[in-house]
């Protein structure tokens, strides 16, 4: 197999299709990413799987275009700074439903109708969810790829 | 804001923890710890004072009545045990201002922090919800942000140690989710209070028993219990000296905090006892800890690994205590819990100020530092000498009670080994005594007394090891409430 | 009467263990990683005959997707052969075979698999199942509900726990700090804060080519 | 699938045992991981056969209009609290992974192997 | 101010005698009038106190609970008063001979023997004063871990060795069976307070109370009963006074001191008679005598047969107490003072000797006797009070003692007695003979310049040798204060 792919160092006419391939997939795994986020209420998915999917596609990308040019669409610092919102989102909607007189994490009062403040406070959460995952996911990647090999 | 008390306690650090990682500098993510830190102190006293006035406190999370939803209950144990957690975290963090600036370079410094106040607000988790599976997802935000933390220290044996901990950790993790689905499997819930009522419409099943053995071991293996021990030794040697202060004295104590917690409140003493003969698995592992492993602490010339097998060692204090099944054993390990957790963390932290002027804590480098480093050797001594069990220091009232719960069952043997194990104690102390105090320092470099900002905490922690020893009244009742909560029937 | 789901059932176990059993044997890492990724999807496979969608989504998405990339990148700085083992595997054995036994002996008398009337399915869940869409309003997937809802603080606690293994993994995996977005010549490029104006001409020169060169332990800190 | 009877639990409680063994025996420590992750994937199995219910669905409400005709008797749903749980569960497994494995990068980068004897003999 | 609170002064007062010894550690005429004067007071509180008992009061402070119904408490009652008068008249005695000593002998460090010396005194009041086992605990290990530095005063390789099996051999003891007795008794009887009659009556079988007794009277390692009597002689290596202060009155003292306290008010003397292991043990500390006896006659080196001798005196005090009967107790109890007072003058003796002939051994101190004939008269005094002849206080002691084996009709012990007394009579009179009637060896360079040991330290050699005959003709302080422990009438 060939040498660490994602330094996206190989030769020039697979890639080609390899590129052309991409362009055309990756707008699907994010709209499609998006669907899972927002369809998790009827089907199957949700902040995590959405988030995840998110983050696959950038793996794609960093891995047909190279490191470089994933960084220069997303700096890690965004991804990495994406890893702490969520958790601050999610977290956020806790104290709020505490702010307006619930429990910690009680989405009912977000609303005048509970069921409708339970619907901000999931939409909300998983949000949260899927912009850490998103971001940690990332990161990580960056974080592993970035690391150059000792025995070059 | 004072009935979400039981919430904020944790989640206020895990708001802060995120803030601390974008803060982007050392200071200001330092600002932000001792923020959480303090303010999990002043919560964590809040509610064991509400807890003694007014009973147990329980809060459901996300405004669904439990079982349905999670809910925190905080009875005497809980609080207690996030007290110590909560107190330890605020004394060790402005040590670690100083000693972390020094270990750990400038622009990991931020995150180190994050981890922190992740690693302090798992265990407050931990110590206080009632429900089984948030227990799990708690130890491992706990267990994460420790690996990552013992993963800094500047030697690279630090790295090996790290991956060992965190595979037996996983693997303990990954037993109690086993022990917690079997459980599950029988009754349909995850309550705490839930389980204790349903497991025993069930005991008789095999299925109990099993989940029982997957979980004890799983948590025994967190709480490093001889033989499952192996991994802490190193982690508490090589990691940043600040994080073995903090860890010594919190991680494991809230790993015996759940050993209670499992054993007593969900399935109970009766189960645990007379079913499953839980002492003739305890004992006698809780003896061999304190016998073989104080003797190789005896002959461990690295002075922090030498307190790091000690620390076995009082573990099998802990369990010792609790392998009674008894109120006044387990008001032994409980008290213990908290005396141990004051002088190890007094001695952890004078190692600290030895590492921080001198870079090693070998005990041939700390020749003359009885002269060089006066103030540290003295808190180095004075909790020593409480981890010897002298009067008048806590580890005298955890000796007491510990021998008082033994002779109480008549077992005249287990308190013997009791006093040997502090003699042998006294063997190991002394070693580094006679070379601080009874060797010339080599005159070529100049040492210089630790700063004040490390000194202070140590000697917080060393006071207040007297203080609880002279007068443990206050430290007795509850913990001997916290006992009697634990045995009594669960309300 | 075998149904056909218990043939399916049936197959795919077989198939985990087969790749299972494959992965201790192969002494290539590459080869491993791969049968851990195949055993992942395979079990995802199994989840869903067991109608735990989410639950096969998200092993599919992390345990063949996520996990996969990142044991990669590894074997890409580790290498990717694994030492003949020195030591007879006894004692691992004994444990193995113990724990399992102990397990199997606690299944022997659990109730029935897949009985309607297990305890499991008695207590709580039928709670969820029937009253979710009065107490949480229209949400027809439960576990979602549950997930982010019910036991939300769970969720709050691993999103949390995700968090964690980012700080952890930056704190050790990081070189220096993070690195800033200059704009230089009309080109925007990553550099390492202390980066120098002739350094930057260097690299400029270097992706100048029609092949960006990944710059030293660019990106390392995500 | 009630034929199967205990077979199932056996089943994955073998592939668990598979797991277990490769973290424990193995000395590479990336192997160790993927042990870990085989051993946790299976834990995952166990408690989702915990959750089947037998001619139940995935535990996803059908609309009363939906599904019409057979309204009259109930319709069996899979518990859905093992799947939230094993969701939780996943996430902490690619946690755990990942922060072992950028030790292994780490011990690499430090005692340039990662067999644990060598390890061993490279740090006395 | 209330009786208890003179109780908490006096233990008070060498401690801040000893921060006075600190602060002033510039000024040397200073820091040790400084010590006289909290001597002084602390002898004169004590004085005060010793009124109040022989009244038949028993002033009683109640410091604080240190676990739910264990008290740090203090309660003065004539055992406890005649081990206070001994130390704490002693202690300015005491000092004032270090005054001579220490700047005679050019010690390094003194400010720290000071200051170490006035807070083991602290201890050793406490120890007397305590109204309960778990006081009396305290101050004992409180005793052993500041007398520690005062035994390793050198820094040496030998004193850090001696340091070891001080340490070793004290806490050994006491943390592996005294403490275990202690708990066993508060888990059997309810309570740790000292009650004349005792605690422990009826509370269990015989057997285990024996079993108990046995904890306890080898858990008290500083009684020097064998084979824990090695840390005696080790500690030889400190400097003079504190060998004489501490070894051979407070420390050693302290030890003697617990088991008749726990003898008298712990088991009772009733309880006692009961146990199987009395007599036993009264026979293991008739070996100790003997034995000790044995050993001090063949030291040449005077420091060391001194410490057998206290070694096997020692016995004598725990035999008393094992009699079981009030004769022996008495005994035991006077000899408490009357050993304190003539080993005391022997100790001064021997350092006086040392700090102005440099001499160690006694077959190099021949003739000595005709340059400093003060110093080994008192010697002779001494050595008289230790034999138990006329006309030192020793001969009432052995007196008591020797009337209680003959009421326990044990007259075994009594022969036990008088062997000792025989051996003691050569190994301790062989000194001043020696010294006064032999020739001086020919190396020695005696007759030189040397000349009686410094002012300081002869007066405080005179006050001890008076004392030790005065007890002979005024015992009554003593007598008085043991009859009333029996529950005799004042």
């Amino acid at each position: 197999m060939s040498p660490s792919p994602w330094t996206g160092r190989a030769r020039v006419d697979d890639r080609v299709i390899l590129r052309v391939g991409a362009k055309i997939l990756i707008p699907f795994i994010l709209i499609f990413a998006l669907y899972v986020q927002f369809h998790g209420d009827y089907g199957p998915g949700g902040g995590f799987q959405a988030g995840v999917i998110f983050a696959a596609a950038f793996v794609l990308y960093a891995l047909v275009f190279g490191l470089g040019n994933a960084i220069k669409v997303l700096p890690p610092k965004a991804a990495y700074f994406c890893g702490a919102f969520g958790v601050l989102l999610f977290v956020g909607v806790g104290y709020a439903s505490m702010a307006l007189g619930g429990e910690f994490l009680n989405y009912s009062v977000l609303a005048h109708d509970p069921t409708h403040g339970q619907h901000y406070g999931i939409i909300g959460v998983e949000l949260g969810v899927l912009i850490t995952v998103f971001g940690v996911m990332v990161a990580l990647f960056y974080a592993f790829a970035g690391r150059r090999r000792l025995d070059r | 804001m004072s009935q979400n008390l039981p919430a904020l306690l944790v989640v206020v650090p895990l708001l802060l923890a995120p803030l601390a990682a974008l803060s982007g500098r050392a200071k200001i993510a330092w600002g932000i710890a001792t923020a959480a830190c303090w303010w999990t102190l002043y919560a964590a006293i809040s509610l064991l004072l509400r807890v003694q006035e007014s009973g147990v406190i329980r809060y459901s999370l996300g405004g669904w009545e439990p079982p349905y939803g999670i809910e925190y209950r905080i009875d005497l144990a809980s609080a207690f045990v996030a007290l110590i957690v909560a107190a330890i975290g605020a004394v060790t963090i402005p040590y670690a201002g100083t000693s972390i600036a020094k270990e750990v370079s400038e622009d990991r410094a931020p995150l180190f922090y994050t981890a922190w106040i992740l690693m302090l607000a798992g265990l407050l988790g931990i110590a206080i919800t009632g429900d089984v599976f948030n227990v799990f997802v708690f130890l491992e935000i706990s267990s994460l942000s420790a690996y990552s933390m013992i993963a800094l220290g500047q030697d690279r044996r630090a790295l090996t140690s790290t991956f060992q901990y965190l595979i037996m950790g996983s693997v303990g993790a990954t037993f109690i989710v086993i022990g917690i689905g079997l459980m599950y499997v029988m009754t349909g819930t995850l309550n705490m209070v839930d389980l204790a009522e349903r497991l025993p419409m069930v005991e008789s099943n095999r299925t109990i028993p099993v989940a029982f053995t997957f979980l004890t071991v799983g948590i025994t293996l967190k709480l490093a219990l001889f033989p499952l021990h192996l991994w802490l030794p190193n982690a508490y040697t090589y990691a940043p000296s600040a994080v073995t202060a903090f860890m010594a004295s919190t991680s494991t104590k809230v790993s015996v905090y759940l050993l209670l917690r499992f054993f007593f409140t969900i399935f109970g003493e009766v189960f645990s006892f007379e079913q499953m003969r839980l002492n003739m698995v305890l004992m006698p592992l809780a003896l061999i800890a304190i016998l073989a492993i104080s003797l190789v602490a005896i002959y461990e010339v690295n002075v922090k690994r030498m307190l790091a097998f000690s620390s076995v060692a009082q573990i099998g204090y802990m369990v010792l205590g609790i392998s009674f099944g008894t109120v006044l054993g387990v008001t032994a390990g409980i008290i213990h819990l908290f005396n141990h957790a004051l002088m190890k963390g007094a001695l952890f932290m004078a190692m600290g100020c030895v590492m921080y002027r001198i870079g090693s804590v070998q005990l041939d480098k700390m020749a003359g530092l009885g002269k060089a480093m006066p103030w540290t050797m003295a808190a180095f001594v004075g909790a020593g000498l409480s981890l010897i069990g002298v009067p008048l220091t806590v580890g005298f009232v955890s000796k007491w009670y510990l021998v008082q719960a033994a002779l109480a069952e008549g077992q005249w043997f287990v308190a013997g080994v009791v006093m040997v194990g502090s003699l042998m104690a006294l063997i190991y102390i002394w070693k580094v005594v006679e070379v601080a105090y009874f060797q010339e320092p080599d005159p070529d470099h100049e040492i210089i007394e630790a700063p004040l900002s490390m000194l202070i905490p140590t000697w917080v922690l060393v006071i207040a090891s007297f203080w609880f020893g002279i007068d443990a009244t206050t430290t007795a009742t509850v913990a001997t409430q916290a006992a009697e909560t634990l045995l009594g029937a669960m309300p | 009467m075998i149904s056909p789901t218990e043939v399916v059932d049936i197959v795919l176990l077989i198939l985990l263990a087969v790749t299972g059993v494959a992965v201790i044997r192969t002494r290539n890492l590459f080869a491993a990683v791969m049968l851990a990724g195949i055993y992942s999807l395979v079990s995802a496979g199994l989840f869903v005959v067991m109608d735990a969608v989410d639950v096969a989504f998200t092993e599919a998405a992390v345990g063949a997707g996520i996990s996969t990339v990142l044991m990669l990148g590894t074997l890409a700085l580790v290498g990717y052969q694994e030492h003949e083992p020195r030591h007879t595997p006894l004692l691992p054995l004994f444990v193995v075979v113990l724990t399992g036994g102990i397990l199997v002996y606690g299944t022997t008398d659990m109730p029935p698999f897949g009985h309607p009337e297990n305890p499991a399915h008695q207590h709580v869940a039928p709670h969820y199942l029937e009253e979710s869409e009065h107490e949480v309003g229209h949400i027809p997937n439960v576990v979602t509900s549950v997930l982010a809802s019910y036991r939300g603080y769970d969720t709050m606690g691993e999103t949390a726990v995700v968090f964690t293994a980012m700080v952890g993994v930056l704190l050790l995996l990081s070189r220096g700090p993070l690195p800033r977005r200059v704009h230089h010549n009309g080109r925007w490029i990553t550099v390492r804060p202390g980066t120098t104006r002739e350094e930057l001409e260097a690299r400029m020169l270097a992706e100048s080519g029609d092949e960006p060169e990944p710059v030293d332990g660019e990106g390392a800190r995500g | 699938m009630i034929a199967l009877g205990l077979f199932n639990y056996w089943a994955v409680i073998v592939l668990m045992m598979v797991g277990f063994y490769t973290l424990i025996a193995r000395g590479n420590l990336v192997k160790k991981l993927i042990g870990l992750n085989i051993f946790q994937t299976s834990v995952i199995l166990m408690y989702v056969s915990f959750g089947k219910v037998e001619g139940g669905t995935a535990p996803i409400l059908i609309e009363a209009a939906e599904h019409g005709a057979e309204a009259a008797e109930p319709i069996l749903y899979s518990n859905p609290i093992p799947h939230v749980l094993m969701l939780t569960a996943i996430v902490v497994g690619v946690a755990t992974l990942a922060l072992g494995l950028s030790l292994v990068v780490r011990i690499k980068e430090a005692f340039g192997t990662v067999e644990e004897d060598e390890i061993q003999s490279a740090s006395l | 101010m209330s009786e208890g609170w003179i109780i908490g002064l006096t233990v008070l007062l060498p401690v801040i005698g000893a921060m006075a010894v600190l602060l002033l550690r510039n000024a040397p005429n200073a820091r040790e009038a400084a010590t006289l004067v909290a001597g002084g007071a602390t002898f004169w509180n004590v004085w005060g106190l010793l009124r109040l008992v022989q009244d038949g009061a028993r002033p009683r402070l109640d410091l604080l609970e240190v676990v739910p119904g264990v008290h740090l408490a203090f309660e003065v009652e004539p055992l406890g008063m005649v081990f206070a008068l001994v130390a704490s008249f002693l202690w300015p005695v005491t000092s004032l001979y270090a005054i001579g000593y220490m700047r005679g002998h050019h010690e390094e460090n003194q400010t720290r023997f000071y200051f170490f010396f006035a807070i083991a005194i602290a201890g050793a009041l406490g120890v007397a004063f305590s109204a309960n086992l778990f006081t009396l605990f305290v101050f004992y290990e409180f005793l052993t871990f500041c007398t520690f530095p005062l035994v390793t005063h050198h820094q040496t390789e030998e004193a850090k060795r001696s340091g070891r099996i001080y340490l070793g051999i004290l806490l050994t003891t006491s943390v592996g069976l005294q403490l275990v007795a202690i708990i066993g008794t508060w888990v059997l009887a309810g309570t740790l307070d000292f009650r004349t009659g005792g605690i422990l009556a009826g509370t269990a079988s015989t057997g285990l109370l024996s079993g108990i007794l046995v904890l306890y009277v080898y858990g008290v390692g500083k009684a020097a009963l064998m084979p824990f009597h090695r840390w005696l002689p080790a500690a030889m290596v400190a400097p003079t006074p504190v060998s004489a202060l501490l070894h051979a009155v407070a420390v050693v003292k302290a030890g003697v001191f617990t088991v008749l306290k726990i003898a008298v008010y712990v088991f009772g003397i009733d309880l006692l008679q009961t146990l199987a292991t009395t007599s036993w043990l009264a026979w293991a500390a008739a070996a100790t005598i003997i034995l000790g006896s044995l050993v001090a006659f063949q030291k040449d080196n005077l420091k060391a047969r001194l410490a057998y001798s206290t070694i096997s005196q020692l016995s004598y005090i725990v035999l008393g107490a094992m009699l079981a009967n009030d004769l022996g107790i008495i005994g035991g109890g006077m000899h408490i003072a009357m050993h304190a007072f003539g080993k005391i003058t022997l100790f001064f003796a021997a350092g006086a000797i040392m700090v102005a002939a440099h001499e160690k051994k006694i077959s190099r101190m021949h003739g000595l006797g005709r340059t400093m004939p003060f110093t080994f008269g008192a010697f002779f005094v001494g050595s008289l009070s230790i034999i138990g002849l006329p006309p030192a206080g020793g001969s009432w002691s052995k007196w008591f003692l020797g009337m209680g084996t003959l009421e326990a009709d044990q007259y075994g012990l009594l022969a036990v007695l008088m062997l000792s007394s025989l051996l003691g009579l050569y190994y301790l009179i062989e000194v001043p003979v020696k010294a006064f009637f032999f020739a001086p060896p020919e190396d020695a360079h005696h007759g030189e310049g040397i000349k009686e040991a410094p002012l300081p330290s002869l007066i405080a050699i005179g006050i001890t040798a008076t004392a030790t005959v005065a007890f002979f003709v005024w015992p009554d302080l003593w007598y008085d204060l043991m009859t009333m422990v029996v529950g005799g009438a004042p």
